[in-house]
């Protein structure tokens, strides 16, 4: 089967299948994609699957049985959003994914879904331990806060920095554990890792929200956030920004959440009859201490 | 005596009455609500949630909980994924065997060591979530497309979806063991008094372990149809669904406090809540007003609240007397 | 101890039974031999252990020594099912059936009528009807068990055990919910047991009863078998003797328990209620209670008493009707209303209204009374201790301690536990709804002279008890309900057994217009 | 003979033959708490400190705030699956109105004493009409506290929309980070209520109404006790402690998120009842035994975290050691 077209229409109503919206990255991902519907004057079919990958195949299914003109979908993991995509695909209704992507096996951009739009999570793990490795300034020992078990992103993030890290051996992961994403469960793992290591002088956190709690750890236990211990994360939030402005943070790979712009310009061109590229990567921002003050604005 | 059991009915039926509400308004009020392609992804999407639902119904006669059915069924997906290139029966055998595993041990802290059910199944909740979790590697595990596996989830028998096939064989042979057997009538009496129907010689014991190991089993089986429909061993997958089926089986009708209940119902249930989210989606489609995500959730708490009180003043008369 | 006589083997043979609760024995040193169709009265005081002996023989408690044969073969018996298995089927104490169900599956349960391996209803049905019709009860078996009384429950529980085909079956004190119109029509059956070569194991504390159907005897005290004799050949005197360890020179003393009354200290009119009418049970009832009187309630089973006490006591609400206490309307929303007026209730559904099973004695005992042990809300600890220990000493209540848990103790301290739950609180009102229910010959008597002597400082005691025997003795004037109406009162001077029992079947609503 | 729990006689027989075991259960809990801390001291790194007391305590402290409300609400045998939601209400109330979100409040002082009495006092509010349900409609309890637990989380969040409160409020924030005589104030609110509630449920009437209820609700209606409103009040206070609990939480953390504060609490605090040794079917508690079991499951996870456990075998061990310190406790049990 082939990609199924779509009309030239002023208005369209699309559908936005939401994974979950229980952090600040992915409610300003909605607001976002609900902004840019509203100010071009398509009619937003919103769901949220609440972190459940078969909830949101369902989703989509309603979006299919409502009949709309497109879908966008984050598919919240790689393969049990597949047969959705396909049958999408078959109802006559182009796919087009964001900030996450799907296994190329069992569904091929341009032929199953229109494209990919997004950062590639393994590859903000490399530019966040690339930094490490050059900015360290002799500390060494890493403390890692994972996101939630068994998600993508955490995988991911894990395996980019890991890779990296292992080449040079001058570097340790003390100890690796998740904090859920969560600025509060962050803190918490921070805490007793930094008292089951006191040696580790760096933390890199999955998210901006664990690096603030693992801040808040080391506050708590007396130590300079920044000074003795070197912290850096992934996302992007103005409150990590800021952080990194007020020297706690020592950098932060950007991961835009912002994709309501970019998704719906490449509908349209889609329904131009443009060729579209079957990966459309997100130019992410890196904060550090040299640019954070200026691009605070950036930041979601 | 006539009024007794006009209130019987009402009390046992409230909850199909409620189902045929909904449906009735969702068809009015939205365009393509009752299309052939919704009403099959529906009940596709919601057999595993009604196996799920069985399997606790009949827990929660015996006056037990079972909270470990989402975490088990996430297992059981993994399990299936893993087993799926070697064929339909091996994917099926393992997850249904993970899932039976799963119920075994809940079955043997219950009657064995005598724990509570809130929390014997509590820790095999936190257990069985690890073990799937170990299992799959922290990730999601591929199925075979090759083996014919995923006909289990995806596939028709004529146009109608073959895990809501399944459902429905297992709600009628549930509802034949509850009526038409004494295994199914000693499930009620344990439930409706657990030490006076061990003097009167049940195997009470017996009755409890068997319904935790067919929770287990339905749970892992609800666990094969994840894995096949959507292609993939879920390891985090399953999380809330026990108590999605808790309030399926009570919406149902049957008493939490075990003694009485009824598997058709329960099924009501089932859809009542899954078309609820239905009905809610197709809302959001309709551009008066988009719901935010928060919005439906307190609308949800807020539909359980009615129905419930409706149970409440139902059974409450049906019960007045005792 | 005595054996029986020798003859064929006997059907069962108990010897040296021994069983202890966490330590504390309850069972010292128990025996007990029935032969085939024989009745077999088992009596004894309250925590004699009676029922415990009986629940080591259906395998409910692990016996710690002793030795069981069963029709001559050693019997390791592991569960109750196991025993009903063998031929021995059980009525237990407190009626251990399963309300929520239908009367069917109650009697039906465990052995279920199959078609085709499925379950044939209208045989299960049908079964159920003709096993309570043996006992000549017509009732729609397809209701919940729970939506009948007491007594129905009581000879539901008794139908379905005859049901078993059984070589031996135990009724613990199963008269005690029954009025004796039931009490005739089950030894009937227990006589057809007999005739069918079956053995009946009884127990009971109404010691007229045993001589009516029972032909041996086994009487036991504190965990022994004390002794085991042929009915005929022990008189009543004899067996009260051997039951509370006297000799039978000093049980002869007080053989009447309420003894002879002086009703001058009878005073006003303390409550009255007029035309009460809550729901089928209770139609148009109308009495009223003097200060230091005990009036009666008579009537057959499921004639309104206990709902009517109910309604006074404020568990229930009246439809109509007017009710005043003291000369002030009276109008309980809950009972915690009827307290505070002054009023004590003490419920004959012991295990499910009464005891609160996992407190201690002294819990239970002060748990009406908690406003009144209590500053701002804090416990006075000291005071309950001085209640508790008052009561468990005047009562004779049979414990470890105060701070032993209700649910160990036996059925009739438990019941004493409840009433001195009421009299502790010191009520111008006491309402007993089948006060002796369970309660061994010893104690009732103590119990009823409590009452007696209570009444005599001015306490004014609504009693209800199907025992016409109690009432005629026990109260001042009595009134006799019939199917939810008052219909006759009677003085205590002119009432006779024959005249509570006409009123109580045919008595007319006349009268008790009569009384107004 | 009333009901007993079916190995009753078994129990009692391996109870005497080895008094080790009955030993063993009757501290269960303890037990397993010296166990833990032996363990920890001879492999974890670092563990012999003040900072590690700290830590643990003051990470224990939620669970053991909001458990002591379970404990209360599970001695009358019912259940509140609602605590996280209302720690979420609670947590997102009390920023809007410090920050004047709500009403311009203009002094700092004012508006914090606002924010913590009315934020709690609703989180109680939502509580009693929990204990409404229960009590008036006879919903059974897990049912009744799903309806919160469901809406109650998006209240919070349709209520901040979402979106993540962040503030700086040291008049406010003294609740999760202050340290008075070196203590965390955390801690000495924790150590106030469990101390209150334990008295309150041995010594005073509304305690031994409690049990009473949670033993025969029907004996103890007959005994003159006002069962609904004990059964509305355990509702409410368990409100109260899940409101507090969701003020330090947010305290501690300079923000607040609808959408995580008190996530999963309802099962933290049932297991710590659970494993302290309180029967879920109601008429016996203790309060102490809750702390012990929160303290218990803290430890569990701090030496799984502190020792590099994988979260996926950490899950496993957890429940095993949560299924064996019940088991334990459930031994002794009479
Ligand atoms: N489960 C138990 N735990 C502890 N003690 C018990 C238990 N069951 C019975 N007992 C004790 O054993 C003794 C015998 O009790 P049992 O119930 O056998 O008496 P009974 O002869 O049937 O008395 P009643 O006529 O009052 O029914 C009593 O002292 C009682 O307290
Ligand atoms: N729970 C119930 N459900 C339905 N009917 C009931 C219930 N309890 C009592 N009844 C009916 O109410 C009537 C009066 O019962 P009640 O218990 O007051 O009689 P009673 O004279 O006190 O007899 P008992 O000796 O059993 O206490 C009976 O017809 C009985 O069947
Ligand atoms: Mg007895
Ligand atoms: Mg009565």
């Amino acid at each position: 089967a082939a990609l199924p077209p779509l009309a030239k229409k002023d208005k369209y109503k699309v559908g936005f299948a939401q994974t979950e919206s229980n952090n600040p990255w992915r409610l300003a991902e909605t607001k976002s994609m609900q902004d840019e519907a509203a100010k071009l004057g398509h009619q937003l079919v919103y769901t949220d699957a609440a972190g459940s990958s078969a909830k949101q195949a369902s989703d989509v299914n309603s979006m299919i049985a409502q009949g709309v003109d497109a879908i966008f979908l984050p598919p919240r993991e790689d393969k049990p959003l597949v047969p959705v995509i396909l049958a999408a695909r078959d109802a006559g209704i182009p796919v087009f994914l964001i900030d996450r992507d799907v296994d190329h096996t069992m569904a091929k951009p341009g032929q199953d879904y229109v494209t990919f739009i997004g950062s590639d999570f393994i590859n903000e793990g490399n530019r966040i331990a690339e930094w490490v490795v050059k900015n360290a300034n002799g500390k060494s020992k890493i403390i890692e806060l994972e996101g939630t078990t068994g998600s993508s992103p955490a995988n991911d993030r894990k395996k980019g920095f890991d890779d990296i890290i292992a080449k040079h051996s001058e570097f340790k992961i003390v100890a690796s554990q998740s904090g859920d994403f969560a600025r509060d469960k962050g803190r918490q793992v921070a805490e007793t890792l930094l008292q089951a290591h006191p040696e580790a002088d760096i933390i890199y956190a999955h998210n901006d929200e664990m690096a603030l709690g693992a801040i808040a750890a080391l506050e708590a236990a007396g130590k300079t956030p920044g000074k003795d211990v070197l912290i850096v994360s992934i996302d992007g939030e103005k409150d990590g920004v800021q952080a990194i402005v007020d020297g706690k943070i020592g950098a932060i790979c950007g991961c835009s959440p912002l994709f309501g712009p970019k998704a719906f310009a490449t509908m349209a061109d889609y329904a131009a009859g443009k060729q579209i590229p079957p990966f459309i990567k997100n130019d992410d921002d890196f904060y550090d201490g040299t640019n954070a003050k200026d691009k605070i604005g950036t930041a979601f | 005596m006539n009024r007794v059991r006009l209130v019987r009915i009402i009390g046992t039926y409230g909850v199909l009455i409620a189902l045929a509400a909904l449906v009735l308004f969702g068809f009015l009020r939205y365009d393509r609500f009752l299309s052939f392609y919704n009403v099959m992804t529906l009940l596709r999407y919601n057999s595993m949630f009604a196996l799920v639902a069985l399997g606790m119904c009949f827990v929660i006669m015996t006056g037990g909980i079972d909270l470990s059915v989402g975490s088990v069924a996430a297992l059981g997906s993994v399990a299936s994924a893993l087993a799926s290139p070697y064929g339909i029966v091996p994917g099926l055998a393992a997850g249904i065997g993970a899932g039976l595993v799963a119920g075994l041990i809940n079955a043997i802290l219950v009657t064995r060591a005598n724990l509570m059910p809130f929390i014997a199944t509590l820790a095999t909740m936190q257990a069985a979530s690890g073990s799937a979790l170990l299992l799959a590697g922290n990730q999601t595990v591929s199925v075979s497309y090759e083996s014919g596996f995923t006909a289990i989830g995806q596939g028709n028998l004529w146009t109608f979806p073959i895990p809501a096939a399944i459902a429905v064989v297992a709600y009628l042979l549930g509802s034949l063991v509850l009526n038409y057997t004494g295994t199914g009538r000693a499930v009620l009496a344990v439930g409706g008094g657990e030490d006076a129907s061990r003097l009167m010689g049940l195997r009470t014991d017996r009755v409890k372990f068997l319904v935790y190991v067919a929770s287990g089993g339905l749970a892992g089986l609800a666990g094969v149809i994840l894995a096949s429909q959507f292609g993939a061993g879920q390891p985090i997958e399953g999380v809330g669904w026990e108590l999605f089926a808790i309030a399926a089986v009570v919406v149902g009708g049957t008493l939490l406090t075990g003694g009485s209940g009824s598997v058709v119902t329960t099924l009501a249930g089932v859809l009542l809540l899954g078309i609820l989210f239905n009905v809610l989606n197709f809302e959001n489609g309709m551009g008066w007003i988009s719901l935010s995500a928060y919005w439906q959730s307190v609308i949800r708490g807020l539909f359980l609240l009615v129905v419930v009180l409706l149970q409440a003043r139902l059974t409450q008369r049906r019960l007045g007397a005792l | 101890m005595t054996r029986p006589p020798d003859g064929p083997s006997p059907l069962l043979d108990m010897r040296d039974i021994q069983k202890r609760f966490a330590g504390i024995p309850a069972l010292v040193d128990a025996s007990l031999c029935v032969r085939s169709g024989e009745v077999h009265a088992l009596i004894g005081q309250n925590g004699a252990g009676k029922s415990t002996l009986i629940k080591v023989l259906t395998g409910y408690h692990r016996k710690d020594a002793g030795q069981v044969l069963f029709e001559g073969k050693p019997f390791e018996v592991h569960s109750p099912h196991h025993a009903q298995v063998n031929g021995i089927s059980t009525i237990y104490q407190e009626i251990n059936l399963v309300p929520l169900r239908s009367v069917t599956e109650n009697i039906c349960l465990g052995r279920e009528k199959r078609h085709y391996g499925l379950l044939d209803w209208n045989a299960m049905h049908a079964e159920a009807e003709g096993l309570l019709s043996r006992f000549s009860i017509g009732i729609d078996v397809r209701r919940p068990l729970g939506e009948l009384n007491t007594a129905t429950q009581q000879m539901v529980a008794i139908a379905r055990a005859i049901g078993f085909s059984a070589r031996l079956v135990v009724m613990d004190e199963p008269t005690s919910s029954l009025d004796e119109r039931e009490v005739g029509v089950l030894f009937s059956v227990i006589r057809q047991l007999k005739a069918e070569g079956i053995s009946v194991i009884f127990v009971s504390h109404k010691l007229d009863e045993l001589y009516e159907v029972c032909d041996q005897v086994t009487i036991m005290r504190d965990g022994r078998t004390v002794r085991s004799a042929a009915m005929e050949e022990i008189g009543k005197l004899e067996l009260v003797a051997a039951m509370l360890g006297r000799d039978v020179a000093a049980v002869e003393g007080h053989a009447t328990a309420f003894g002879e009354r002086d009703r001058s200290g009878i005073g006003n009119v303390m409550f009255s209620a007029r035309g009460l009418r809550a729901g089928q049970a209770v139609r148009d009832v109308s009495f009223d209670l003097r200060r230091g009187e005990i009036a009666g309630f008579a009537g057959l089973l499921g004639s309104g008493r206990t709902e009517t006490a109910r309604l006074v006591f404020g568990a229930d609400r009246a439809n109509a009707g007017e009710m005043t206490m003291e000369g002030a309307a009276y109008n309980p929303e809950r009972p915690a209303d009827a307290i505070v007026a002054g009023m004590g209730f003490c419920t004959e559904d012991r295990k499910s209204e009464g005891i609160v099973p996992e407190m201690t004695v002294a819990e239970n005992l002060t748990l009406a009374l908690l406003p009144k042990i209590s500053r701002n809300g804090v416990l006075d600890e000291q005071r309950q201790r001085e209640i508790v220990e008052r009561f468990i000493r005047e009562l004779g209540i049979k414990c470890s301690g105060p701070n032993q848990k209700v649910r160990e103790l036996s059925g009739g301290n438990q019941q004493k536990v409840l009433l001195a739950r009421w009299l502790a609180m010191n009520p111008k009102l006491l309402i007993l709804d089948e006060p002796t229910r369970g309660i061994d010959v010893g104690a009732k008597g103590e119990i009823q002279r409590l009452i007696r002597g209570l009444a005599d400082q001015g306490l004014g005691v609504l009693m209800i008890s199907s025992e016409l025997e109690e009432i005629i003795e026990g109260a001042d004037r009595i009134f006799v309900l019939r199917d939810g109406i008052s219909v006759t009162e009677l003085e205590a001077e002119a009432a006779n057994e024959e005249k509570v029992l006409t009123a109580m079947a045919h008595g007319t609503s006349a009268s008790s217009e009569a009384a107004t | 003979m009333t009901e007993l729990p079916r190995s009753y006689a078994d129990r009692d027989v391996v109870a005497r033959s080895f008094d080790l075991l009955g030993f063993l259960s009757r501290y269960g809990t303890v037990i397993a708490l010296v166990l833990l801390v032996a363990f920890n001291l001879a492999f974890t790194r670092n563990f012999a400190t003040m900072q590690t007391l700290n830590v643990n305590l003051t990470q224990v402290c939620t669970i053991v705030i909001v458990a002591v409300g379970m404990t209360l609400v599970i001695a009358t045998g019912g259940i509140d699956l609602s605590v996280g939601s209302l720690m979420a209400i609670s947590g997102a109330l009390a920023p809007m109105i410090f920050m004047g979100k709500i009403l311009p409040i203009g002094n700092i002082y004012l508006g914090v004493a606002a924010a913590m009495l009315v934020s709690v006092l609703v989180a109680g509010l939502l509580g009693l009409f929990n204990g409404w349900l229960v009590a008036r409609f006879r919903i059974q309890p897990i049912v009744a506290t799903l309806v919160l637990f469901i809406a109650g989380r998006g209240i919070a969040q349709v209520m901040t929309n979402g979106n993540l409160q962040t503030f700086r409020v040291p008049e406010f924030q003294w609740i999760g980070l202050a340290r008075p005589l070196d203590i965390p104030a955390q801690v000495i609110i924790m150590a106030v209520i469990v101390a209150a509630a334990a008295w309150a449920l041995k010594k005073t009437l509304f305690g031994r109404c409690i049990l009473a209820v949670g033993g025969n609700e029907k004996a103890s209606e007959l005994a003159g006790i006002a069962v609904s409103k004990i059964k509305i009040a355990v509702y409410g206070i368990s409100g109260l402690c899940a409101g507090l609990a969701g003020l330090i939480v947010i305290a501690i953390n300079s923000s607040s998120d609808a959408n995580l504060v008190g996530l999963g609490m309802e099962l933290d605090a049932i297991a710590a009842v659970a494993v302290g040794g309180t029967l879920l079917s109601g008429g016996k508690a203790t309060i102490i035994g809750s702390l012990l079991g929160a303290l218990t499951i803290q430890l569990v996870r701090y030496t799984l975290l502190a020792n590099g456990v994988p979260d996926a075998a950490a899950l496993i061990v957890k429940a095993g050691i949560i299924a064996l310190a019940v088991w334990l406790q459930q031994q002794h049990r009479g």
